[in-house]
């Protein structure tokens, strides 16, 4: 075995938070061996972000602390180091990639000086030589035109380069080992791909050492030697990638990896961690009945699923201003032309990558954005044509469910007054008693205790929220619900759960979806048909499997290539051999 | 491998019961009770209010215009004028009384004439936009043009003398900068995703505004109106030094105002009463604020 | 790093504090201080005491007081000697002195000062008529002078012709000036000793037009640079003044305080004089007692800790060298009644009820520090008319009678009667003695509203009668009774001085007769039986005759208090070895 | 630059509205409202007769409108007219007054500026500890009480009992005013000390919890360094621009502390008109300072443009 680059024993860090001592990480110990990829996977509060903190040390003195256990790297432990110690080991043996690209870099400085100030503080390079260093750094990270782009300001590049530029940052000493927490979540799938194969290539050159932070199972297979699960603070498991994937031991592990949706299988529900695990952790055996692959088969009838809705030639245009009184100069087309039919019952997926212009399309069809032009029948009566009078009415019909749960309810209404809402505005349900039960029976349709009516917004959790906004729309007996990014800002396991939930309501009550997302695989679970988006207009229209297994478009082709494989690259060369 | 399982702050047990349900105002009263310094603040604030309320009601420090004892008596020498008597003989620490009364009336009512006007306009300019929006703007920038000093004196000047000039002046000339935040805090939420469903359901502007956005600014009004006070507090000397304070009754304003003829004669005791009377509500109320902010502001509750 | 940058910063802080200036002991420099804004050098806007006292200091007039007499006499001072009067008092002819010159100033052809001559006085009265120069100054002259009326309602749009020949304001010669009035005014000869006729260049009003009123150019013992309305004016002795004297006759009181030891020496006696404008009275007091001021009038609230109630200067003040100059000044402080109100015009009995209730001693007692003289008429000390032996019946403090009063007047104690608006200035001392109004009336039951108004808004609502009763103090334009009666002059009502609105017949009748005799004993009898039915009639309630208290360093000599102290700085003079000596014990 | 052209034309012509709202804000507060002030200037012998040439002179008995447009223009020409009270020319006045007001009010707002600055940085490095909330509370107790307390307390025992300050007056010219200013200057700064702590922590503080510091620490510069080099270089920005807007109320001066340390400037200068009714005095600085304000915020706005490269006139 090459020599351990990093060993952490038994390490246990706490938070004060104003309502005692909580937990963090709890003695969890792993080795990064030199020259190899360890994944760090786990679901969102899991503890993996404070796992790799620690290692850095940088956990935020005054709330966190680290009440035990050893960090070894090349033998010494960084818990006891100094300060001083630790500022001359970061960023120059042990370097950091953090998550949100957007916000990584001082907006104030050019991009080159931010890359050349690690150098002079390291390397005791001069401006002049750090400059150069710098370029040279940007153009082996990929960045277009590396000598005019080391002028810009961070503001001015996109998402992905942005990132290109903190991985510069991050080899510019070439240090022995590179901790990466979850630097492509917030990247769009293309760009992601290429921000891995350019972490990849650059772990093979200078022979780093990769600890790879991520809640995405499917990147750790692409990429990762080795696995650590970790699960409410606590390591479930690890081992190597392949023997993982292929016969996991904690029910924790399986669960996960099941309750990915995958682009080659096309089941009828999706199994979740409950399937493998109950609430105490313990594991129970899978009812086999879930495993049978049924796949869904797509046969609309005429009489059973008529046309609901039909959108033709769409066009929503922003008005670009410019000129001394702010005259409109240009037209920014965010939806150009677009036009398609919906049957009752029937999922229609609406894919691409951000700003594409789905979501405009999703919210003008529903009128919370007024089309410049187009027509939107539903059930023949066009909606762009109603007077305010008339689309109230029919919002009853028509309903959207948001993708951030902290911000699509009022955080100063009970959730009983969040329900009664839309049945007072619509005078459904005679009295207060009888709209109360029927939010009773809402909640436990979405799966949630009914004694928690009088609760606040902040008392749930993410995936319960998303539930209440499922209860929200459904409180008006909706025949048409648009689903926009819905799970998007869920841990994978509550994705799971809420998209059962979606088909089990679709099933109940006949409902039609328009279900928007970035995640294809995600589409591909939960959509009869695909529209695969691009710049506004749709490039691409067919049904879910059509889509995936037979794309005609160039783009759609890439698309699809860009998603991580999510089998293990040993298995892989197995299969080839 | 050992599966303790320990329940951490973001991922709330699906099932297990939470003790009992707690608002946003319940959270944040949470957050303020356990800083010490912020309760102390309160507490001096809730006494001053109630000194004043009990002066208003006349049941203390009500006679406070009869004579007690020779004219410039020193403190701390007799009983029944421990703080010493301004120049009629009558008793400094009565007079501070009742300008507790004047203090907390000023601050008050200032606030309540400012509040009206600053949260309409704003909530009207933050939620409506357009030309609404441009004029209501034009509006608060020609008022916040005139330096404030002068727009107080002339509004006093105007109105003439006495109590109610203090309040309307002070009210006409303080809702510019409630009108702005609310404004900014408007404009904030107006594009959140829980007012567009409300949108998606059916709900009309009226409701949007009032149901849904009006009572998650309503932090910004409670942090203002403490800080109001303070500035209330202390323009009420100001005013009484150009002579538009109050009149025909003692106020912290008039006593310091006296005290510019008695000091170079070594009078302090009457300057001494109000300053520390004002030093101490005053730093209360600013303090008192500060907290607040910590405690009612969202941004950092979310951050869970 | 931010240490060092702390370090410096505090540096800078100190070293801005501790260069204090030191008192300058070597030069014989006046230091005095005025109480508000000096507004500016024109004569003809000379309408406060404190521009007045500035405009003094350059320009002068024909009559001035003499400085040490008392009481106050008119002497010549540009004028060769006191007019020749004839045609029955409606002719006043003057000589000017010869030589005369006007203060070197660029105005004048290559900057030399020119010979005064009679056409200025002519000028300089014509300029105060004229309407668009807005004097406060002309009802002094106002239907006075003959043909002076007519020509300025001629010239009040268009552009006054300066040189059209005035029937009653003539030079006959270089030398000489004839006034012929209208109708017999004997008071109008102070007139000539105010500051709004004093003798102005023409060369100067055209040369600076707009910015005249900032560069003074007179006759004047002092010399001063273009007014900055800074807080500091600066004056230095004026090289081409005449050769004024210092009075050689004074009383022996005047002897033995030795105002008499420069008797004869030519004036001014200091050769510069810095004015330091300090509004709020704590600075000008502590500036006093620092040695930066050579006088200062005391304020009333530090009157304590310096006057002892022998009227003594106390021990702490007397070891720094300080001395006290107490005299009594020519003014009446009254709180009027407006008796065009329906509750006083008739109702004798209710003013003399309040009247009675006004406890004036302890009122003296505490705003005036026992100091004032009570009122027993409008007329005070050191005028003719005045009689230091007369009690008036309706000034005794008793509260029975008073009471028993306001139960003849049909408001027993206060029943039936409405509060009554005292209207006051907002000044700490004036809201004071509002609240000590308040607190007598309500002895007897009558329940006072006090309001405290700016001073503009005071005149205001006296001048439109929109007052029931309002605090006043009236200081005398010159020593002559008229100017106190015609407070209580029926036809000089609202906006006019008779704030009140006092109105009857007879005094209205007595008063006309007794301002057109000659000064003399008749006169002055006549003006006592005057004052002394308008005091009995309860005209309005009289308050005190202040006394004026200055306290001065013992360094500065020849100070005597005058009323018409405008122009008295050439007097003083310096002793700068006693200065040296006692400035190390402020 | 066009688009900066064009945003800064915009912002002139906002300029106008808003001017003639400011006139219009102080005709109705003097000409309407205030009633008739010729009563007041004639002084105690005025007649009936007087008071209409005065009126008719002071062009009071124009139409409402008329009297509007006479304060618009004069905001547009500076042309203010005479002063009621001193018949001064008013924009002399001004002219007099500004240097004296500024003499005291720049050092004053430079020396707080810098010194709340360093202050505001100290704390914030030492964030939540007993430190900061000691020197918070220090600064907030310091504005806690009147400015007329400080002036009459400082005066009284700083200037005369122990002479380290002169109690009043002012001189004209560079070296000889700073005697009379050093008092007036170690007021202004201890009330503005607290705000200024306060504002600025708060700006340290929001910039602290960026995730660029957490990357620069993660590239292993010290505290120190990441306090001064990078978040301080941020926090500049809103800290530039509240510092200019708050420049044209310099200009007036502090009101108080010139009245009382016979200091002639602007603040002394309003207050007396105040007292004196002198309308057009009033008036005249409340234009002036709103003319000054809208142009400061103009400045800061580009100022903003060119110290924060992501803002982009718009």
């Amino acid at each position: 075995m090459s020599d351990i680059l990093l060993s952490i024993k038994d390490l246990c860090v706490d938070f004060n938070t104003g309502d005692g001592i909580v937990r963090a990480v709890n003695n969890i110990s792993f080795d990064v061996p030199a020259g190899k990829t360890v994944g760090l996977v786990g679901e969102s509060g899991s503890g993996k972000s404070v796992t790799s903190l620690a290692a850095m040390g940088l956990i935020p003195n005054p709330p966190g602390k680290i009440t035990g256990g050893e960090i070894l790297f090349k033998g010494k432990d960084l818990v006891k180091a100094s300060e001083e110690e630790m500022r001359r080991i970061r960023g120059k043996e042990i370097s950091m990639i953090f998550q949100e690209p957007m916000t990584s870099l001082n907006p104030v400085f050019r991009v080159g000086d931010q890359v050349s100030e690690i150098l002079m503080l390291h390397m005791g390079m001069t401006k002049k030589q750090a400059w150069a260093r710098s370029v040279e750094l940007l153009d082996q990270v990929g960045i277009p035109d590396p000598q005019r782009s080391a002028l810009k300001y961070p503001h001015e590049m996109s998402g992905g380069q942005k990132q290109r530029v903190v991985i510069a940052i991050a080899i510019a000493c070439e240090p022995k080992l590179l901790i990466a927490d979850e630097p492509t979540t917030a990247l769009d799938v293309t760009i992601q791909k290429q921000v891995l194969d350019l972490m990849f290539d650059l772990q093979e050159k200078y022979k780093m050492g990769l600890l790879f932070i991520t809640h995405d199972l499917g990147v750790i297979a692409d990429i990762a030697d080795d696995v650590v699960v970790m699960y409410r603070s606590n390591l479930v498991e690890q081992g190597d990638t392949k023997k993982i994937f292929t016969a996991a031991g904690h029910p924790y592990t399986k669960g996960l990896l099941a309750c990915r949706p995958a682009l080659d299988k096309n089941p009828k529900r999706l199994l979740t961690v409950s399937d493998f695990m109950d609430e105490s952790g313990a594991e129970i055996s899978l009812d086999e009945s879930k495993t049978k692959k049924v796949d869904k088969v797509y046969n609309p009838s005429e009489e059973k699923n008529p046309v609901l809705l039909e959108v033709n030639n769409l066009h929503v245009d922003f008005p670009i201003k410019g000129g001394v009184f702010g005259r409109t100069v240009d037209q920014f087309k965010a939806v150009n032309s677009v036009s398609f039919k919906l049957r009752k019952g029937m999922t229609l997926g609406l894919v691409g990558e951000s700003g594409c212009g789905k979501t405009t399309l999703g919210r003008s069809i529903l009128r919370l954005i007024e089309p410049t032009q187009g027509q939107v029948l539903y059930n023949g009566i066009d909606l762009t044509k109603l007077d305010k009078k008339q689309l109230r009415d029919m919002r009853s019909k028509v309903q959207i469910i948001f993708q951030d749960p902290y911000s699509s309810l009022n955080p100063r209404m009970t959730i009983e007054e969040v329900l009664l809402e839309p049945m007072l505005l619509h005078n459904i349900g005679g009295s207060k008693e009888e709209r109360i039960s029927k939010a009773k029976w809402l909640m436990e349709k979405v799966g949630l205790k009914s004694n928690q009516l009088s609760r606040y917004p902040h008392e749930f959790s993410g995936g319960q929220r998303q539930r209440i906004c499922i209860a929200r729309a459904l409180a008006v007996n909706p025949e048409f619900i648009i689903c926009d990014e819905s799970v998007s800002a869920l841990d994978v396991s509550v994705q799971a759960q809420v998209l059962n939930l979606l088909l089990d309501l679709q099933a109940e009550f006949g409902l039609t979806y328009i279900f928007i997302s970035h995640d294809l695989s995600v589409v591909n679970f939960i959509s009869d048909e695909v529209a695969v988006m691009k710049s506004g207009e749709v490039v691409e229209l067919d049904t879910a499997s059509n889509v995936y297994l037979k794309p005609e478009k160039q783009y759609t082709k890439d698309l699809l290539s860009a998603i991580p494989k999510g089998i293990p690259k040993a298995l892989l060369a197995e299969q080839n051999l | 491998m050992s599966t303790q399982v320990l329940s951490n702050e973001s991922v709330k047990k699906e099932s297990v019961e939470i003790e009992e349900s707690r608002s946003l105002w319940g959270e944040a009263w949470h957050r303020l009770k356990k800083d010490k310094v912020a309760m102390t603040c309160l507490i001096i604030v809730c006494l001053y209010s109630l000194i004043g309320l009990l002066s208003a009601l006349g049941l203390v420090a009500a006679d406070w215009a009869k004579e007690v004892g020779p004219s410039y008596a020193p403190p701390f020498e007799n009983w029944d004028y421990i703080l010493g008597t301004d120049i009629f003989g009558r008793d400094v620490l009565k007079k501070v009384i009742h300008g507790t009364q004047i203090a907390m009336s000023v601050g008050l009512i200032s606030s309540l004439i400012a509040i009206p006007i600053g949260v309409v306009l704003g909530a009207l300019a933050g939620y409506f936009g357009g030309w609404v929006d441009e004029i209501i703007v034009w509006f608060y920038t020609t008022f916040s043009s005139i330096p404030g000093i002068i727009l107080l004196m002339s509004i006093a000047f105007v109105l003439g003398k006495g109590i109610t000039t203090v309040y309307i002046a002070l009210g006409l000339t303080s809702w510019v900068g409630l009108c702005r935040l609310i404004r900014g805090e408007v404009m904030k939420h107006k594009n959140r995703e829980y007012v567009q469903a409300a949108g998606a359901l059916g709900a009309g502007h009226g409701r949007k505004l009032f149901k849904h956005i009006l009572p998650n600014v309503t932090h910004i009004i409670i942090i203002f109106t403490s800080l109001q006070f303070q500035v209330a507090i202390k323009s009420e000397v100001i005013l009484s030094y150009i002579g538009l304070g109050v009149s025909g009754q003692p106020s912290w304003g008039t006593m310091i105002d006296d005290a510019k003829m008695e000091l170079a004669r070594d009078v302090w005791w009457q300057l001494a009463g109000a300053t520390f009377a004002m030093f101490f509500v005053v730093l209360a109320f600013n303090i008192l604020g500060d907290a607040l902010r910590d405690a009612l502001d969202p941004k950092l509750k979310g951050k869970g | 790093m931010f240490k060092s940058l702390l370090v410096v910063l505090s540096g800078v802080m100190i070293l801005g504090a501790s260069c204090t200036k030191k008192v300058d002991l070597k030069d014989r420099t006046l230091h005095v201080n005025v109480s508000a804004k000096v507004k500016g050098f024109d004569p003809v806007n000379a309408g406060d005491t404190y521009s007045s006292g500035e405009i003094a200091r350059v320009y002068e007039g024909l009559l001035t007081y003499h400085y040490l007499k008392r009481p106050y006499t008119l002497i010549p001072n540009l004028a060769e000697d006191m007019p020749t009067v004839s045609n029955n008092g409606m002719t006043y002819t003057f000589k000017i002195k010869k030589g005369v010159k006007f203060q070197d100033n660029k105005c004048f052809p290559n900057g030399k000062g020119r010979e005064l001559k009679a056409k200025d006085f002519v000028y300089s009265i014509k300029r105060m008529a004229d309407a668009k120069n807005v004097s406060e100054g002309w009802w002094l002259l106002d239907k006075k002078i003959k043909g002076l009326n007519a020509w300025r309602t001629k010239y009040k749009t268009e552009k006054t012709n300066y040189d059209e020949v005035v029937e009653g304001v003539k030079a006959l010669d270089d030398y000489t000036i004839q006034f012929t009035l209208s109708q017999p005014y004997p008071q109008f000869l102070y007139s000539l000793a105010m500051v709004y006729t004093f003798a102005v260049p023409k060369e100067a009003v055209d040369f600076y037009g707009k910015d005249f009123l900032n560069n003074p150019v007179g006759t004047g013992p002092f010399v001063t640079k273009p007014y900055t309305q800074g807080t500091r004016i600066e004056y230095t002795k004026s090289p081409s003044y005449r050769d004024v004297f210092y009075p050689t006759e004074g009383s022996a009181e005047d002897k033995a305080n030795g105002l008499l030891a420069d008797a004869g020496k030519k004036l001014p006696l200091v050769d510069k004089i810095v004015v330091s404008i300090i509004t709020e009275s704590q600075p000008a007091w502590l500036n006093f007692e620092k040695g930066k001021l050579d006088l200062n009038g005391i304020p009333k609230d530090n009157f304590e800790s310096v006057v002892t109630p022998d009227k003594g200067v106390t021990d702490k003040y007397a070891k720094k060298g300080i001395d006290l100059v107490i005299t009594p000044d020519l003014d009446i402080t009254y709180i009027a009644f407006n008796h065009e109100d329906p509750l006083f015009k008739s109702n004798l009995k209710l003013r003399q009820a309040m009247s009675l209730a006004y406890d004036g001693d302890t009122a003296n007692k505490l705003f005036y520090n026992n100091q004032g003289i009570i009122a027993q008429t409008l007329l005070p000390p050191g005028i003719g008319g005045y009689d230091p032996n007369y009690k008036n019946p309706y000034r005794q403090f008793s509260v029975e009678k008073a009471k028993k009063l306001l139960a003849e007047a049909g408001y027993k104690n206060g029943k039936g009667l409405p509060t009554i608006m005292y209207d006051t200035t907002a000044t700490t001392v004036a809201r004071q003695m509002g609240e000590y109004f308040k607190k007598q009336m309500a002895q007897i039951g009558i329940n006072i509203q006090l309001n405290t108004n700016t001073w503009p808004q005071l005149t205001k609502k006296v001048k439109t009668k929109q007052t029931q009763i309002f605090g006043m103090a009236w200081l005398g334009d010159y020593p002559d009774a008229e100017n106190f009666l015609q407070l209580t002059y029926g036809p000089n009502m609202a906006p006019g001085p008779n704030g009140g609105n006092y109105n009857n017949k007879e005094f209205n009748k007595g008063f006309a007769i007794a301002t057109k005799m000659q000064p003399g004993p008749e006169r002055a009898a006549k003006y006592k039986e005057l004052a002394q039915k308008s005091a009995e009639d309860v005209s309005l309630l009289l308050g005190v005759h202040r006394t004026s208290f200055v306290v001065k360093h013992s360094w500065l000599k020849n100070y005597k208090f005058s009323t018409f102290n405008h122009g008295h700085s050439k007097y003083y003079s310096l002793d700068l070895k006693k200065k040296a000596e006692m400035i190390n014990k402020l | 630059m066009s688009g900066n052209l064009n945003y800064i034309i915009r912002r002139l012509l906002y300029l106008i509205p808003v001017l003639l709202g400011v006139c219009g804000l102080v005709f109705l507060l003097f000409n309407v409202v205030a009633g008739d002030p010729t009563m007041l200037l004639l002084g105690k012998h005025a007649d009936a007769q007087q008071m209409a040439d005065l009126k008719a002179q002071l062009g009071l008995d124009k139409s409402l409108i008329a009297q509007y447009f006479d304060i618009v223009k004069s905001a547009f020409t500076f042309d203010f007219g005479r002063s009621w009270a001193t018949k001064q020319q008013i924009t002399e006045m001004l002219y007099q007054g500004a240097i004296p007001s500024l003499t005291l009010t720049i050092p004053g707002f430079f020396i707080s500026t810098v010194m709340s600055l360093m202050i505001a940085i100290f704390v914030a490095y030492y964030r939540g500890k007993g430190i900061d909330l000691f020197i918070r509370t220090l600064a907030i107790a310091l504005m806690s009480t009147s400015s007329l307390v400080y002036i009459l307390v400082f005066q009284k025992y700083l200037a005369f009992e122990l002479g380290l300050f002169e109690i009043s007056g002012y001189e004209y010219g560079f070296p000889s005013f700073i005697p009379y200013i050093a008092l007036p200057v170690v007021i202004w700064v201890v009330m503005s000390i607290g705000p200024d702590v306060r504002f600025y922590r708060t700006l340290i503080l929001d910039e602290i919890y960026q995730d660029y510091v957490r990357t620069a620490r993660a590239k292993g510069l010290s505290e120190k360094k990441i306090l001064f080099k990078h978040v301080l270089r941020n926090a500049l920005i809103p800290v530039i621009t509240y510092t200019v807007v708050n420049l044209p109320f310099l200009i007036l001066g502090a009101l108080l502390l010139e009245s009382f340390f016979s200091i002639p400037g602007l603040g002394g200068l309003t207050l007396s008109a105040v007292n004196a009714s002198d309308f057009p005095v009033i008036k005249a600085m409340a234009i002036l300072s709103a003319i000054a304000y809208i142009l400061f915020t103009l400045v800061s706005d580009i100022l903003y443009t060119l110290v924060d490269p992501r803002v982009k006139l718009n």
